[in-house]
């Protein structure tokens, strides 16, 4: 799958790029899986596992971030 | 090559098979139920040749009159019944909308919603 | 995007570290080793041209 | 064709009812095709053509629910070839405005070049493409043809916090004036004649993309993405960015008979057995009746005549002419616009075979 969350669910185009913030936070919240995308109004299982299955992987590639440590060694 | 063709009437202007292009199912199933519906036509039936191929052939045979002008008729048919769906259509909508404003109106002054409260955008 | 830049003319390159990630500006011939901690590994810079794509 | 309308032929009921009904047995269902032949049951004296007052007659539209992005409403006296002609087109044929071209100056995230440009086509853009006309491979962008969205991003820390730690839809700025790239000549990728701010129809909060929120990209401090996306107009069959709809979609109402009378024990079975509540139990005197409470719930998951001898009892069916279509948009029009421009551009195809054809 996609490194980042996709922007529109892939079989329908429902626009879902907007929803992965939303469905961590209400998660954290203790909402179960399916009450946060019920919450979320994704009402097919297409867009359901759009979110579900995503794994968030650019948030570990956004760790080796060697402009960062450019920026300090620069200064 | 014409972008429509007329195939098979040099004889017989009844039966004629008319290759399309640049149309696929969306114009081939609603002419062919337009044009099955038609009394002066003995058969009628389409096929896409080649499913890469952007044409369709249309294939009409009539009772008596040259397919061509069954064929215009049917175009003129399902013009005017779209258009009357749109107008139908439309005033529906004008229709729906007018009654949604008095409810809202009524929501306003402290009726329950008709809709369900469901989070769109949170 | 073609890679076809005509006659390349002899200027210094910055390349980056691969491990502190410091400007290292090399001449033709230069060793290749980062000059704050001698990490043996740089990165061309990304071209400073515009480059187009289909967004499909 | 030429009987008087105080004695109408009629078609006996077993045909009548697979002319009309889809019946949904246990195992399969039954008469699914249409019967289009006008002479197909000339035998009983009945005609089966269709002349446009009596459509005029049975057509019927009613408006179910309506919203900035979803519709759903009832549309009777049409055929499925004509409803799934509506459909086919809202998909694939009504036009909106995509990013089609991606000029990147700089993009040191992680996100590739290729990736970020494909996520940029997929931003469904709040644009209405009636203003807009086609642009040809050949075309110079102009104003008429081509919008430009800048993204210019740069992620910093300060202190604790991460600037721009993710890039969301709304940093896309429209620019109105046109393409600011290539940045040091004179002749840039757009030549616009006007500032497209004063284009008929341009709404005062002029273009933007349809949602805030998108996540565009990621980025860490030291990254910058800097690029334009240049939208043109096209249509779902090229690349499905282009498509209007999330979906568009019909069914069939669904009508749910009671071949008997269900009472008691058997009422309750038959409310237990449905997983959507079509059913509801009557109180007549002392006597648990079942009755048909919402039809239209019905999904025909056919649960209510699995069993012994329920399929004598329940008869599940779909109403041939009866469409129940939603059409879900994702932004760029109002959904029953979408419709009205689904049906002109069925026209167009007709009118272009007419002309084609009056040599």
């Amino acid at each position: 799958m996609a490194m980042c969350t996709c922007c529109d669910c892939l079989l329908v185009a429902q626009v879902i790029g907007n929803k992965w913030d939303t469905y961590l936070d209400l998660l954290q919240a203790d909402y179960s899986e399916g009450d946060a995308l019920d919450a979320l109004a994704l009402v097919r299982y297409c867009c359901r596992r759009m979110l579900m299955t995503h794994v968030d992987l650019i948030e570990k590639l956004l760790n080796y971030n060697t402009l960062e440590r450019n920026e300090n060694a620069n200064n | 090559m014409a972008a429509t063709m007329e195939l098979g009437s040099d004889t017989d202007p009844r039966n004629a098979t008319f290759s399309i292009s640049d149309e696929d199912h969306t114009l081939g199933n609603s002419l062919r139920f337009v044009l099955n519906k038609d009394p002066r036509v003995a058969f009628c039936g389409y096929s896409v040749p080649h499913p890469s191929e952007n044409r369709i052939n249309v294939r009409v045979q009539t009772t008596g009159i040259p397919a061509r002008d069954v064929l215009k008729d049917a175009l003129n048919d399902l013009t005017a019944m779209n258009q009357h769906v749109m107008t139908t259509f439309d005033s529906a909508v004008e229709r729906f909308k007018a009654n949604q404003g008095m409810t809202e109106l009524s929501m306003k002054s402290g009726v329950t919603s008709q809709h369900s409260g469901s989070v769109k955008k949170p | 995007m073609d890679g076809g830049m005509g006659a390349p003319p002899p200027e210094p390159v910055t390349y980056l570290c691969g491990d502190c990630g410091a400007d290292n500006t090399l001449k033709p011939g230069d060793v290749i080793q980062c000059r704050e901690c001698g990490y043996r590994i740089l990165y061309k810079k990304r071209t400073r041209r515009i480059v187009q794509f289909e967004a499909r | 064709m030429a009987t008087s309308d105080d004695e109408e032929p009629k078609l006996p009921a077993h045909l009548e009812l697979q002319r009309t009904r889809v019946v949904c047995a246990a195992d399969a269902p039954s008469y699914t095709e249409s019967v289009q032949y006008s002479g197909a049951y000339m035998a009983y004296g009945v005609d089966n053509s269709l002349r446009l007052e009596d459509f005029r007659k049975n057509h019927r539209v009613d408006i179910v629910s309506l919203n900035e992005e979803d519709i759903e409403f009832d549309i009777v006296g049409i055929d499925a070839a004509i409803a799934n002609a509506f459909r086919r087109i809202l998909i694939a044929e009504v036009p909106t405005m995509a990013i089609e071209k991606v000029y990147i100056a700089n993009n040191t995230s992680v996100i590739q070049d290729e990736v970020l440009a494909h996520r940029l086509g997929l931003l469904p853009i709040k644009a209405d493409p009636r203003l807009f006309d086609y642009k040809s491979e050949e075309e110079n962008a102009n104003e008429k043809n081509t919008i430009v969205f800048k993204l210019d991003v740069v992620c910093t820390r300060k202190g604790e916090r991460i600037m721009n730690g993710s890039v969301k839809s709304d940093q896309m700025k429209w620019l109105p004036e046109g393409s600011e790239m290539p940045f040091h000549t004179k002749s840039k990728f757009t030549s616009y004649g006007s500032t497209q701010e004063n284009l008929a129809g341009i709404s005062s909060e002029g273009i933007t993309i349809m949602y805030p929120d998108i996540i565009v990209a990621k980025l860490r401090p030291g990254q910058a993405i800097e690029l334009e996306g240049h939208a043109t107009k096209g249509i779902g069959k090229t690349h499905a960015k282009w498509s209007p709809v999330a979906t568009a979609r019909y069914r069939m109402l669904p009508e749910v008979n009671l071949m008997e009378e269900i009472q008691g024990k058997l009422a309750e079975e038959l409310v237990q057995k449905c997983p959507v509540g079509v059913f509801d139990i009557e109180d007549v005197g002392s006597v648990k009746k079942a009755k048909v409470a919402r039809p239209r719930n019905c999904t025909l998951c056919r649960e209510c005549v699995r069993g012994d001898g329920w399929d004598k009892r329940v008869q599940l069916s779909r109403v041939k002419n009866h469409f129940i279509f939603t059409i879900e948009s994702t932004g760029a029009l109002r959904p029953e616009i979408l419709f009205t421009e689904a049906i002109k551009i069925l026209n167009e195809k007709c009118q272009r075979i007419l002309t084609e054809i009056s040599f």
